[in-house]
């Protein structure tokens, strides 16, 4: 199997899709002869033209927009946002239309869109290219939000996305897109959305995580590892709708709950996760269940000094793990 | 003997009848709607009256085979040219189960029907204009020869999508016609705190479009402009905006009350501007029409509006937990 | 007192603001000579003139950046959006701007902007004006979101956010707007934001909800009493950023908790309540935290059976309130 | 003898050189944030190179007294003329504390700064439009006579926010001049795929406003636009639409390589219309400066640069736990 870096997953699911699927097109703002400003669709005008790979004008609600009208016509249009910052402008085209458009015209017709766009912060990019956008969307039945953490899952659950009958947000961790490699099978597979994964089996404490933080939460994990705490780790993968399933036997199985999310704490979708844990398991906990997240002021800072102090990181993660554990 | 205004158009007495039919049923489904809703048996009512010339001159110059329309709430002229019964508009008054707009769900006045490519509408106006430019580049990719025709209110042009929507379209030369049917108002607020040019087709230059404002009482004038913008959309001359200038005859839906922001000179005026009263004398003054047949027209569509009504209101509801179904692909 | 319909004690709040202070002024789409599509500015075009009281451009994004501005520049705008659902085109300014203007700029700016709407199903109002939206923005810090549940409430929450030097989002239950009426003083005072309020004192269970909820679960709070079932309800009022002291010690006090919201369930500001209980006095738990809440479907449909179907009633929180007290 | 242009314009030659030295100062600022950047001190840059003689010009045209600026991320020469030191520039590009922009907490070229009337921006671009009008609104309803000047890029009038308050000034005849510095490229997307109108001041007939497209690189020519603008504006003929357009000298940003989208040629021939050396020219040629003058201001300009450089890397960051400020009012 080939290492690919994340954003190389990104890319190889895009061009195998386009390749499989002639109704696999994708617009966005400089994600043609530029290649995107991350570069993940880099070499995909040079493939495919300038027809499948369009440079829109710089209005994200028409890029959302056209999506949809693309997708109603039964194209499968791939949207990219240059930054998941800039996905607000296009709140109405994504939760008014997309996300109602099966429900409102009784199956009717369908809206097979997938919104792409990095999130998430540690590099530098201020309030403005640093968010978290997710809790935003994460409550509006008829969408779904994907947030994979490594290139094999980034592959298969972006082509996932891309067949799926309905509308889907796709948010790429931006720091993950360099920093994150990983083996990934050359060839097609999918990997189901709405599935959480465990990515490491443990007994004393469960943590609960996705995206970027995934990485985190394993380091940590193997620094306790050498003092004797065993840790669960669950990757939500799919942060809307979760899989209720999964949360609940992840914190049954251990009892103890650390839920870790990059974001504002207040009204994260790691709030979601809490509640279905207290809804439907909570005699199988030992301990409060903890959310280890950021500081609840509107976004990250630009100044190294405040931008580590409210990023989330392998130490902090590595802290709060310990005072569950010892809880 | 000097050719007839339709006639110079292309269009036989026979298709400017059915036209007339066409306008005359819309108006009656929308009457009947009123009094159900003064009835108590339908909860909400938005109208065409003083649309339909616009709504049915212009439907009349798209291809019924392939075009696809992206209707706003007042055009039921417009869904009834491309293929929605009234029986169908009826069951969607109702909110019954068998309305193919949305199974009940949606208000009336909320068009959908795939089979029809009738392109399904929400509430929040103008999200439909970069629809119609997805619709068309859809089409476009696929290499289909379809025009998308979208329409919407003049206030809705003040909205963020308008401008979005119709730039996408015109960058990417798509085959759309935005056309805007323009009441001049926005529920209460008039034209004149809505925008500040003279006519709305002035914003098609900003978008290197090509901008007629025709008077959207008289179809012939509609259908004539919109057959221009559909013969250029699909000689891949780009899209069109097309303002249709007409008048609101009822209050803006069944919940407005508009005697508190027109007078009664303005509604009476209104009225007296009745697009089917104009088209029904221009249909007499060239021979085509006369009292007979006026009549026959005017029973059968009664009898029509009659059994839609009848039928819609045997109909059933949907479950209640049919609430439930549809949210993802199943 | 007079009596007051919770849409009197908006006007009359306005209307006493208007006159206060000269910087107040409302915008909005009909809210001049109509008066509002439900009435709630009426009678102030003529009192204060069309340059306190404008008829705007049927454009959200505009009303609410325009207020931003002048915000920004000093003035305190209140702004009207005609229904909830039709603020999801404004979002961008509401987020990236009013919400992030003081903390951005070190300060320096500062946005008391109010933002005004009507939300909330059961008036046969179909998808797109029955919708809660409060959660799409409980998740912003920088902004506040005040959802009153009585004529009192309103007044003095809507004469507070006025008031306040940040942004508020003032959502009001448009099916209380006639049928919930109550006691208010005639003179000015003013209710703090960010305080749940006991609604009634009980020993049994604990309710929290908030808007017209309220008076759904009091209603059934009656009718248990006759059981001889006590109930403890907390009126949220600000559900953004939550009174967590009020949560917990309302929680904390029956033991038995049961959330309600007319939104869908999951991401509902439901989960973020259960999250707090969750974190803070889980061991004071008697039973799982339920939440009982719209189904998990885009939005309320129109025909009556399944808009009964969705829609929150007194009669389901009874339910839901016996088999918790039972639990 | 003729008058020269400076002069015709009620320019002095004060003036005009105070102007020069103006642009010369962004130029040699953002000149050293590249270094900068490029030798890992400062994390990004966003320039002003090319947008010297736009912003500048039209910032003079203004009244730095009572008009509110609302500029974007290019608007260094605009900030510097309303009063933003270099030191000031320069601890925002280092991210330090007394940044008078936001405290480090935004990127450099997010401007703001209440007391010099520079309004707080952000980054999603054209969400500055509708709070220009919403400052205008503010003024008027204080009978102030302020103008609020506003900034976008080419890509950005693409936005419905765009679209959005520029009507609403239209239709409240409130005293905005909305200026688009036009330099062909939104990062890598040409004009051409951005809009199909010929001028962007196309659009200012769509509004019922007034607008027009001058020269970008000619400091004077602009000055002429917005101070003509301004005037309209102050006597309560509404908002305007001016177009400059100039060229983009370097890459879009610090993270952004150039080479991928534009042909060597291009680049150089949009240096070669540097609109510094043009100006120079001029003042050269209408004897209002020479080799000696030229060198004191450069002199000048470079202390001023080095001195800012200096004072701002040896100024603190805020502490860390500075992050939690600032949320609400305290
Ligand atoms: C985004 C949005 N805001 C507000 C509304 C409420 N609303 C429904 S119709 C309407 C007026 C529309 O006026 P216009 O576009 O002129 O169409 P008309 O009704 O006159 O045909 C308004 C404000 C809405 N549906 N969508
Ligand atoms: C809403 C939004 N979408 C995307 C971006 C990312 N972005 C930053 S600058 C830019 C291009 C702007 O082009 P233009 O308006 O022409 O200004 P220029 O940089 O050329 O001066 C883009 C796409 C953004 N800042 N905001
Ligand atoms: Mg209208
Ligand atoms: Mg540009």
């Amino acid at each position: 199997m080939a290492v690919l870096s994340y954003i190389e997953a990104v890319n190889q699911a895009i061009r195998e899709e386009m390749e499989r699927d002639p109704r696999v097109f994708v617009l966005g703002e400089d994600v043609g002869r530029k290649g995107g400003v991350f570069k993940a669709t880099q070499g995909l005008y040079e493939r495919f033209g300038g027809e499948r790979v369009i440079d829109t004008p710089l209005a994200e609600s028409a890029i959302a927009g056209v999506g949809i009208g693309a997708a109603m016509y039964g194209m499968r249009p791939i949207a990219e946002m240059q930054f998941a910052d800039f996905i607000l402008p296009a709140v109405n085209q994504i939760l008014s239309e997309a996300a109602r458009i099966r429900y409102r015209s009784n199956n009717d017709w369908n809206c097979p869109i997938v919104i792409r766009a990095p999130y998430g912060g540690g590099i530098h990019g201020a309030l403005y290219h640093s968010q978290s956008v997710e809790a935003i969307f994460a409550n509006q039945p008829g969408l779904k939000i994907v947030m994979p953490s490594t290139p094999y899952d980034v592959k298969g659950l972006l082509k996932a996305a891309i067949r799926d009958e309905d509308p889907v947000l796709f948010f790429e961790h931006k720091k993950a897109y360099r920093l994150i490699k990983g083996e990934v099978p050359e060839g097609d597979y999918v990997l189901p959305i709405g599935k959480a994964d465990i990515k490491r089996e443990g007994e004393d404490i469960t943590v609960i995580t996705y995206g970027l933080c995934v990485h985190y939460a394993l380091k940590a994990a193997e620094k306790l590892e050498e003092e004797g705490i065993s840790v669960h780790l669950l990757d939500l993968r799919t942060v809307y709708p979760l899989d209720q399933e999964a949360i609940i036997s992840a914190a049954a199985k251990t009892g103890k709950v650390l839920l870790v999310t990059e974001d504002n704490k207040e009204g994260s979708v790691m709030s979601e996760v809490s509640a279905v844990i207290a809804e439907n398991c909570l005699f199988d906990l030992d301990a409060p269940i903890r959310r280890l997240a950021a500081p609840d002021v509107p976004a990250m800072p630009f100044a190294p000094t405040m931008e580590n102090y409210f990023m989330i990181s392998p130490e902090k993660i590595e802290q709060a793990m310990k005072d569950l554990a010892e809880f | 003997m000097n050719k007839s205004r339709h006639e110079k158009l292309g269009l036989s007495d026979k298709q400017v009848l059915d036209m007339y039919e066409t306008m005359l049923l819309a108006r009656k489904l929308d009457e009947r709607m009123w009094l159900l809703n003064r009835a108590g048996k339908i909860p909400f009512v938005i109208s065409c009256q003083g649309h339909e010339a616009a709504q049915i001159g212009a439907a009349y110059a798209l291809d019924k085979e392939r075009d696809y329309i992206l209707p706003y709430y007042r055009d039921m002229g417009v869904v009834l040219v491309f293929g929605m019964t009234p029986e169908e508009l009826m069951l969607s008054a109702y909110a019954k189960a068998d309305d193919p707009n949305s199974g009940g769900r949606q208000m009336p006045g909320h068009f959908g029907q795939r089979k029809n490519r009738i392109v399904t509408g929400s509430s929040p106006v103008s999200t439909q204009i970069p629809h119609a430019a997805g619709i068309a580049l859809g089409a476009k990719l696929e290499g289909k020869n379809s025009v998308a025709f979208v329409t919407l209110g003049d206030g809705s042009t003040n909205q963020g999508d308008f401008h979005e929507g119709a730039n996408f379209a015109a960058v990417h030369k798509l085959p759309v016609i935005i056309m805007v049917e323009n009441n001049k108002y926005a529920i209460s607020t008039p034209a004149e705190k809505q925008f500040a040019c003279k006519n709305l087709s002035d914003r098609a230059v900003g978008y290197g479009m090509w901008g007629v404002t025709v008077d959207g009482t008289d179809p012939l004038a509609v259908y004539e402009a919109v057959r221009q913008a559909a013969m250029r959309a699909r000689d891949g001359e780009g899209p069109s905006l097309v303002e249709t200038v007409l008048h609101r005859i009822t209050a803006h839906s069944s919940d407005d009350d508009d005697r508190s922001y027109r007078t009664r000179d303005e509604i009476e005026q209104a009225r007296a501007m009745d697009p089917i009263a104009s088209f029904r004398k221009y249909l007499f003054e060239n021979g085509v029409l006369d009292e007979r047949k006026d009549q026959e027209i005017t029973d059968r569509v009664m009898k029509t509006v009659n059994n839609a009504t009848e039928y819609a209101e045997k109909a059933p509801y949907a479950k209640p937990e049919d609430a439930l179904k549809h949210v993802y692909y199943e």
